[in-house]
């Protein structure tokens, strides 16, 4: 009763960790370049839930204020979030870019395929 | 009705991040990750970040999408088939995330307003609100004001980021292995 | 009075609004190819969405709000089938190949026209 | 197919709205969400879709790639200079309340002004990556 | 000189040769300009070695400190008897040694001549810093340049043999300094809380029996230079350098340096009395004891003149390690002595090789007989530098071991005594052949003995003696040698000033 | 002319948005429109297709009209997708757009799309290749009964 | 002057954040590079006043953006540790930039060029920033910028390997990046506060509440900070990059940017941690201590087989981190002394022998070892730069290697480590190897046809790497500006220890 | 209760527009699916808006609604003529 109770209030970390993992998984695990970059991506997404979730307060608003409500949720990890996901583009146009020039120097964006490229040199 | 509406956006986007992992056309990615961003977007207005996931969507869907399908065209859009060893990454990010869980299990509980992060520094943010010294809407005058530094060193990686892109990608060209010539004139 | 009736009435279009959502959705997993798929989908963006919006704006009432959903509408009305033809368009050019019961292109260059006839798989 | 009319048409009714759009949000960040980050996005999301419909070189006349690659820094430039009036009056970085006499009408002038620096380097960045990745592509 | 204080001199005794070694690169056009540095660098630092030596011996003890880089860890001087003494031996025969370098090198067309001197320049500044070190500190900063310096040296020949010599050279060198003498000096410094040179030592009280025991392992091993065995072989290894070089190693400077080094240890760091009270230092008589005579055995077998030279220098250098291990004051002034006898026989035995290498081009012991009468003043020379190795009089050998015998037979330490004896049998069968060879052998055509290649050439043109600066030197050096034994005045007064000080 | 009549209706859509009545904003409010209407007109999106000030009074019995074609077809649609045997004909056909502008030809075509049943996939000149669901879709259209009310609505323009 | 001596924090990360902007619009090399050089000089100013001041005075320097108050506000915070950081990035960056404009004019496209140095000062920016900021956060975006900007330096690099180096440091730098992002986040939800101070004086008061997450926190910032300063096995993105970035980026890069996330770890660990949990209360210690000193073997064993003399540096980059994440493991005041500065004296080092092999890049066009024959004779100055900074990397005592590994070894003693005192010193034996490799061909074979014609780099490239192979030597004798700073911070830092 | 009802209409609805988006088969249906997921989100939107009694964020349902717009085109612009630069009035007559 009380597990089950903690995993329920405990929902959105184990997604949160879960969406992080998978993120984490598809950037180690896979060896094509955008596909690891879109991996990379969903890893830093997941941050956004780790930050966000734990600012909503249950009955609480959105924090704009307004005269009829006194609970908001809290504000700052919204602005620290807003922040990663700029980081977080602008991360991903830079890497595409260098996918783009890797694709016309070596012919491929398939890491094994490059690293054999490079072997043979 | 906010917890499960939460729960029920989480469990589809953990669906589709699994639907990316095992995607392996890359066109496919791209549109799952669009999908993936709108989930986001959906969960972030429950959690009422509402700029946030005005952001998440304009970004994940928008901007991100359109970049990713350049660069598709700019290089190939099926995955190499190869498959590579799973075991290791599988254990790293399977340790990671067991570090977390067991960080995280003794974290308040989702949704409770006693928890630390809600009575240090915001009440301070929300009750200047109160008084009208910003803006209504916190976020802003925390990003804007309380924050500003941030945003400014925010405003400097969108710079570098967008100035790096045009580095690499303006000038020398180098003809693309396996592309004919003459497809392109000018 | 009036507001229970207005309650009332907008309860009604909010609920069809679900109902006609949620049955494009059905129809988009159950048709069985893109183009079928395409038209219950279409079923959400127009009546589902027009209703639930519609029961939205009587709930709001005359705010601003009720100005920012009839915008929402005429966005999705106006976009909706943009995408929807930008996206058929696509799929065809590309052979993504319709199941047909009855191909009836070129019914205007031989007026007597042919049969039915049955499509690839898609 | 000569011109796809649907998509003409109907971009064509579309983009002046996407613009006041974006505008809107820029100006209504203290009241509602949004701001700079959103509104350049959506700015560039017009240009984006110009060119879509119409072709980079043609969007590139409207938004024409020095200016873009010059504004890039101009917002980061209309940003970090925002806050060093506060500094040759006695006062710390990034301190707005020096641009009124009322302080709290300072810190709506400051806000402003730094989002402007976000929405300019904003649009200007992701209007000068969609170009730079367009034009890889069209001379590869 | 006549306003300079101590200090100064100390100081200019370092920067003669540092500023030297600047000066030398920039006449390297004009080989008579950069040699002339040399000499006149040389003569200098000579100049000032010994009008320091009468204030040092009047007691006047000349220190400073330049820099502290750690607190506690400072370059620091500090003239005392024993540095007065190498620095002395060091700076006298630089000047014999250059005149020789410059007969040799241009007699042999060698390349890289301005490096070569610039090296040696730098290596001469490095043992002055190292006999003046005022600390453990300041010495191992000059010991490691020393190490370096005298790297391009070895190497100088650039050929494979010589790149493999030089990579033993640095590695052995450089291994042991930094994997034993400086853990050794660091754990010395956080257990005494100082580094400086004291008489008595600085560790008693501060560590047990065992420990002192240990560090002082992680000293002498540390100190390849003083090539205890098994960290000797560089030595044999370095002989594919020029003469000058070995002779710079063997006598003037390396090899000196290293001996000086672990006596100046265990005189001033661990201090006598110190370690005779500990009692555990017997391994250490075993171990120089055993290189003595190990190395003694290896110098018979070889043919090859500078290799044999060379395993009799592992053995004489493991007297000074044994005498200072006797732990009396009277061995250690035995020590300190046959530094200085060491140095100038061993020294003329080289230049002595050399001048047969120059003239006559031969390499071997074999290849000898007879050239005694060909090269009269080398190998006369020659046989008054065995006689000094052999501990003979009328050299300067004579007193080191005579000190060091009267040391061991004090305190009844009987092993030291039958290894100096036999060993003293040693040198006398590698030495003693060569002599007679020389002079009373007959003269045979030579054939090939895995020498160099124009051997046959050279057998028939007729040789006589090495150009004259060869000559002159390896007599002065022989001189030296015979003089020490009649006028030891200096060095002993020194040796006994360094135990009774 | 439609310069203005595009910035009145951008100036309301910003004062539709706003909510906040300030003199700062409202005369931002305007600044902003002179700009959107200036870049509308360097984007050529002023024309009579951008902007078809012309088709104002038509449309105001046209889309009414147009919603309840939707109505119609929609529920016709859910029907069938809630109908367990699911019986379509996807059927392809040609229809021919008797409109004279591409205003015209564009509300027809979006009209096809936005009635659910029917897709307009491709526009060759004037002619609308269409997907319709079930047969008798493709044969209204081919019908003409919309062209016509479309061709009404694009008017004598 | 006087009236800005208040605004010295901000204005640190001010005036090269500025010179980027303008930098970028500048069309020519050569006025960004004017642009640039006018930014590091004053950003070195601007150091060397703080540090003057945080010397002198027993409190930080504390300045509030924007008026507010701490923890409302963001928060500059300059101690006696980041001072001493501060002027290592600004010596660096200020000695390059007259070495640049013929080095960058060389190597990078001209229409590149400007924005070359845009990304340059934006790097400079990114690194001062993360070094004097007191907010965790904020700290997360200027590592963004500088690590954005960093991949884009590395990517210009003339050969199609830079792209593959500078891709893969993307992948590890944000994974590493990220990882800091959680265990701040983790933090901030124990605390409540992104105060670097603030979170420290909160976490003994929520140790007891929430100690899972807390210790979970320091192990997501561990790792994404040692990701970042190439700690091993962390590192293996490290020899590519800086092997195949231009050589002023690598010169840059590999003189401060590690040393950074050095700066940061000892700031988590000592300061927010406050050293009492990671060293007392978790085995932190003994993991840094393993990977250290498997780093300095290894990463320095790999340098040793190296025929590419930049990858070779890049591996000994490797194990030198290794040194100074040794002195964070040791947790004493000498060993924390030597690690610190020892993050100076590399710096001072690795920069002098990147920048001469810059400048044989510069002259001979490659920089692999079989194409270095000779070139001792040929560039000896470069080559003299190079042996003494090499022999700084040895440890030879009179350099300032040693300095850092006397501290590193009497650390190691004082701790009763004894075998570590040996490792320590022995790893620099494999130095000597791998710097041995290259001096043997550089002075003692013939020169090649392409070495042959060539002389020493021109004035404005000789004077920096004369300077900092002369710094190798100063500092390894007069070290009250490097060990004797090094050593108030450790003491600053220590103080919360007992 | 009746936006309640709404509102887990359009999740239920939502959960079938991702198993669209995971089945496929084309990559065309996928982005009918995500197209699909963009309406769904915007309702949902105005839907919670009403649900928590603060519904005037109609703002970023509008901002969704051009973005994803402006996604869609490009994957048409992506298949139909392989470029996103393509120009209409120039280069026309491709097809
Ligand atoms: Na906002
Ligand atoms: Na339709």
């Amino acid at each position: 009763m009380t597990a089950l109770t903690t995993f329920l209030e405990h929902y959105n970390y184990f997604i949160t960790i879960f969406l992080m993992v998978s993120g984490l998984y598809i950037v180690i695990a896979r060896g094509n370049m955008i596909k690891k970059l879109v991996g990379l991506s969903l890893f830093q997404t997941s941050v956004y839930l780790l930050y966000v979730a734990p600012g909503k307060i249950i009955g609480g608003t959105a924090p704009i204020f307004d005269r009829a409500y006194t609970v908001y949720s809290n504000p700052l990890p919204h602005v620290l979030i807003l922040t990663a996901i700029v980081v977080g583009v602008a991360t991903l146009a830079l890497g595409l870019a260098l996918v783009v020039r890797i694709n016309e120097a070596y012919g491929t964006i398939e890491e094994d395929e490059i690293f054999s490229a490079d072997g043979e040199i | 009705m906010e917890l499960f509406t939460n729960a029920v956006l989480l469990t589809l986007l953990a669906i589709v991040t699994v639907a990316i992992a095992r995607q392996r056309s890359l066109f496919g990615v791209v549109i799952l990750s669009g999908i993936y961003s709108f989930l986001m977007a959906s969960v972030l207005i429950v959690l009422d970040a509402v700029d946030v996931a005005m952001t998440e969507a304009s970004v994940g869907a928008g901007i991100s999408t359109v970049i990713l399908l350049a660069t598709l065209h700019l290089t190939k859009s099926i995955e190499y088939p190869k498959p590579r060893n799973t075991l290791l990454p599988l254990f790293v990010s399977v340790f990671v995330g067991a570090a977390l869980v067991w960080g995280t299990i003794d974290l308040p509980a989702f949704g409770t307003a006693d928890a630390p992060i809600h009575r240090h520094t915001t009440p301070r943010y929300i009750s200047d609100a109160q008084d009208h010294r910003i803006a209504p809407n916190i976020v802003t005058a925390v990003l804007a004001d309380y924050r500003s530094f941030d945003t400014m060193g925010e405003t400097a990686v969108i710079f570098t980021g967008g100035i790096g892109v045009v580095l690499l990608l303006k000038g020398r060209r180098r003809r693309r292995p396996g592309k004919t010539a003459g497809e392109g004139m000018s | 009075m009036i507001d229970v009736l207005v309650d009332a009435i907008s309860g009604v279009f909010i609920l069809s609004g679900g109902f006609f959502i949620l049955v494009g959705a059905i129809g988009l997993a159950r048709m069985p190819d893109l183009y079928t798929r395409m038209h219950a989908a279409s079923v959400t963006e127009t009546l589902g969405a027009g209703l639930l919006l519609i029961g939205l704006m009587m709930q709001a009432g005359f705010t601003l709000v009720t100005l920012k959903l009839v915008f929402l509408l005429l966005l999705l009305v106006f976009t909706g089938p943009m995408a929807s033809h930008a996206l058929a368009q696509a799929a065809l050019h590309v052979g993504v190949k319709p199941v047909l019961a009855e191909d009836r292109r070129d019914r205007l260059d031989k007026p007597d026209g042919p049969g039915p006839k049955s499509g690839s798989e898609a | 197919m000569k011109h796809d009319v649907i998509l003409r048409v109907g971009v064509k009714l579309l983009l002046p709205f996407i613009l006041l759009f974006a505008l809107y949000v820029h100006y209504h960040g203290d009241y509602g969400p949004g701001g700079g980050f959103q509104a350049g996005v959506i700015s560039a999301g017009m240009i984006i879709l110009y060119a879509l419909v119409f072709g980079v070189d043609r969007a590139k006349r409207i938004a024409p790639e020095w200016l873009v690659e010059r504004l890039v820094p101009a917002g980061v430039l209309i940003y970090a200079s925002a806050g060093l009036p506060a500094m040759f009056a006695g006062k710390n970085y990034l301190d707005y309340t020096i641009y009124s006499h009322d302080p709290l009408h300072g810190h709506e002038w400051g806000v402003l002004l730094v989002e402007t620096g976000v929405i300019v380097t904003v649009a200007a960045t992701m209007t000068a990556i969609f170009y730079a990745f367009v034009d890889r592509g069209r001379s590869a | 000189m006549f306003a300079l204080s101590p200090e100064d001199l100390v100081v200019l005794a370092l920067l003669i040769p540092a500023i030297a070694a600047v000066l030398i690169p920039l006449f390297h056009k004009s080989p008579n300009v950069r040699e002339a540095v040399t000499l006149v660098a040389a003569a200098l630092v000579a100049l000032t070695v010994w009008s320091l030596l009468p204030l040092v011996l009047s007691g006047i003890r000349p220190s400073m400190k330049l820099a502290e880089p750690v607190p506690g860890v400072a370059l620091a001087f500090a003239v005392e008897p024993l540095g007065m003494l190498f620095a002395l031996v060091a700076g006298s025969l630089w000047i014999v040694n250059s005149i020789y370098s410059i007969g040799y090198m241009r007699g042999n067309h060698e390349p890289r001549q301005t490096s070569f001197y610039v090296c040696f320049a730098i290596a001469i500044a490095a043992t002055m810093g190292i006999a003046f070190a005022g600390n453990l500190f300041t010495l191992f900063l000059f010991y490691e340049v020393l190490t370096l310096s005298t790297y391009p040296l070895v190497t100088h020949k650039a050929t494979p043999e010589a790149m493999r010599a030089g990579r033993v050279y640095l590695m052995l060198l450089i291994g042991t300094s930094m994997v034993l003498l400086l853990p050794a000096i660091v754990i010395t410094g956080v257990l005494a809380g100082t580094l400086d040179f004291k008489a008595g030592g600085i560790l008693d009280g501060k560590i047990g029996a065992a420990g002192l025991s240990l560090l002082l392992a992680l000293f002498v091993f540390g100190i390849g230079k003083a090539a205890l065995m098994p960290f000797h072989f560089w030595l044999p290894a370095a002989m594919v350098a020029p003469t000058p070089v070995s002779a710079l190693l063997h006598a003037v400077a390396v090899v000196k340096a290293g001996v000086f080094s672990v006596l100046k240890i265990i005189v001033y760091v661990f201090g006598i009395d110190t370690l005779a009270r500990a009692g555990t230092t017997d391994w250490l008589v075993w171990a120089a004891s055993a290189t003595v005579i190990i190395a003694s055995l290896v110098a018979l077998r070889q043919d090859n003149l500078k290799k044999r030279l060379a395993y009799s220098t592992v053995s004489q250098l493991s007297y000074v390690i044994l005498a200072a291990a006797i732990l009396t004051p009277l061995s250690a002034i035995g020590a300190a002595m046959h530094i200085a006898a060491h140095a100038v026989a061993k020294i003329t035995l080289f230049f002595a090789a050399g001048s047969i290498y120059t003239a006559a081009h031969k390499t071997e012991i074999s290849q000898l007989d007879g050239i005694g009468w060909k090269m009269p003043w080398t190998m006369t020379a020659f046989a008054i530098g065995a006689l000094g190795m052999i501990g003979l009089p009328p050299t300067a050998g004579f007193f080191g071991k005579w000190f060091m015998l009267q040391g061991a037979t004090q305190t009844g330490q009987w092993l030291p005594v039958a290894v100096i004896m036999a060993s003293t049998v040693l040198n006398a069968a590698y030495f003693l052949p060569i002599v007679f060879r020389a002079f009373f052998a007959e003269a045979r055509p030579a054939y090939s003995l895995g020498a160099a290649a124009n051997v046959d050439s050279d057998a028939q043109h007729d040789h006589g003696e090495a150009p004259w600066p060869i000559v002159l030197a390896l007599s002065l050096t022989a001189l030296a040698t015979l003089a020490l034994f009649f006028a030891p005045d200096v060095p002993l007064a020194l040796a006994k000033l360094m135990v009774g000080g | 002319m439609r310069e203005v009549s595009l910035g009145l209706i951008l100036f309301f859509f910003w004062l539709a948005l706003s909510g906040h009545y300030t003199a700062f904003l409202i005369s931002i409010g305007v600044i902003t429109t002179v700009l959107c209407v200036v870049l509308a007109r360097r984007m050529g999106a002023l024309d009579s297709e951008g902007h078809p000030t012309q088709l104002f009074y038509q449309a105001l019995t046209y889309w009414p009209w147009l919603a309840w074609e939707v109505v119609k077809s929609a529920w016709s649609v859910t029907k069938i997708i809630l109908d367990p045997k699911l019986p379509i004909s996807p059927t392809m056909t040609v229809v021919e757009g008797s409109q004279r502008t591409a205003v015209g030809l564009a509300t027809y075509g979006n009209s096809i799309t936005l009635t659910p049943g029917t897709i307009t996939t491709l526009v060759e000149g004037n002619r609308l290749t269409v997907h319709a669901l079930v047969r008798d879709g493709a044969l209204d259209l081919e019908g003409g009964g919309m062209d016509q009310r479309v061709t009404q609505f694009e008017g004598r323009s | 002057m006087m009236a800005f001596e208040h605004h010295l924090p901000i204005l640190q990360v001010l005036v090269p954040m500025f010179a980027a902007v303008l930098s970028a619009f500048c069309m020519r090399g050569t006025t960004a590079w004017a642009v640039a050089l006018v930014a590091s000089w004053a950003a070195l100013l601007i150091a060397v006043l703080l540090a003057i001041k945080v010397f002198a005075s027993p409190e930080p320097i504390s300045y509030v953006m924007g008026g507010w108050t701490v923890p409302i506000g963001i928060e500059y915070r300059v101690d006696r540790l980041n001072a001493f950081v501060l002027l290592l990035v600004t010596i660096i960056g200020a000695v390059i930039m007259p070495y640049a404009r013929k080095s960058v004019a060389k190597e990078i496209d001209s229409h590149q060029q400007a924005w070359f140095y845009t990304m340059y000062l934006l790097c400079l920016t990114g690194l001062l920033g993360i070094t004097v900021t007191g907010d965790a956060f904020n700290v997360f975006v200027f590592m963004e910028i500088s690590s954005l900007s960093t991949y884009v330096l590395i990517a210009l690099g003339r050969n199609r390997r830079a792209l593959l180096a500078s891709y893969q440091y993307l992948i590890v730098g944000t994974i590493g990046a990220t990882f800091y992002v959680i265990g701040v986040g983790l933090l901030y939800l124990v605390t409540g506060s992104l105060n670097l101070a603030d979170i420290a004086s909160r976490l003994g008061g929520a140790s007891a509440e929430f100690q899972r997450p807390i210790i979970a926190a320091l192990a997501f910032l561990t790792v994404g900070i040692c990701l970042k300063l190439a700690l091993f096995p962390l590192h293996v993105w490290l020899p590519n990059a800086y092997a195949h970035a231009p050589s002023v980026a690598t010169v840059f890069l590999a003189g401060t940017a590690t040393k950074v996330a050095v700066y940061l770890l000892i700031r988590i660990f000592y300061s927010v941690y406050g050293a009492a949990m990671p060293f007392t209360s978790l085995p932190v210690s003994e993991i840094l201590l393993v990977m250290s000193v498997a780093a300095m073997v290894l990463a320095s064993l790999s340098a040793v087989f190296e025929s590419d003399t930049k990858r070779m540096l890049a591996y000994s980059s490797v194990a030198q981190i290794s040194y100074m994440t040794l002195g964070i493991a040791l947790a004493n005041e000498s060993g924390l002394t030597g690690g610190i500065v020892h993050m100076m004296n590399h710096g001072v080092m690795k920069a002098a022998l990147f920048l001469a092999l810059g400048a044989v890049f510069f002259r001979v066009g490659s920089v692999r070892l079989d194409d270095l024959a000779g070139i001792g004779r040929k560039m000896p100055l470069t080559m003299a730069v190079f042996v003494v900074a090499g022999l700084g990397l040895i440890g030879v005592p009179g350099t300032a290697g040693f300095i850092s590994k006397w501290y590193l070894a009497v650390g190691a003693i004082e701790k009763g480590y004894w075998p570590l005192a040996f490792v320590i010193v022995a790893s620099s034996l494999i130095a000597v190897v791998y710097i041995g490799r290259v001096i043997e061909v550089a002075y003692f074979r013939e020169p090649s046809a392409n070495v042959a014609s060539t002389r020493d780099p021109p004035l404005s490239m000789l004077v920096p790497m004369l300077l900092l192979g002369a710094a190798t030597l100063y500092l390894g004798v007069y070290t009250e500006w490097s060990a004797g700073l090094a050593q108030d911070a450790a003491r600053m830092l220590l103080g919360g220890l007992k | 209760m009746i936006f309640a009802a709404a509102a887990i209409a359009i999740l239920v609805s939502l959960a079938l527009a991702v198993v669209r988006a995971l089945r496929g088969p084309t990559v065309f249906d996928r982005v009918l699916a995500g197209n699909t997921v963009g309406t769904l989100a915007i309702l949902l939107l105005a839907t919670y808006g009403f649900v928590t009694g603060r519904p005037e964020w109609l703002d970023i349902g509008i901002a969704y609604g051009f973005l994803n717009t402006i996604s869609t085109l490009a994957v048409l612009k992506f298949f139909r003529h392989g470029d996103l630069a393509y120009d209409i009035d120039e280069k026309g007559d491709a097809s």
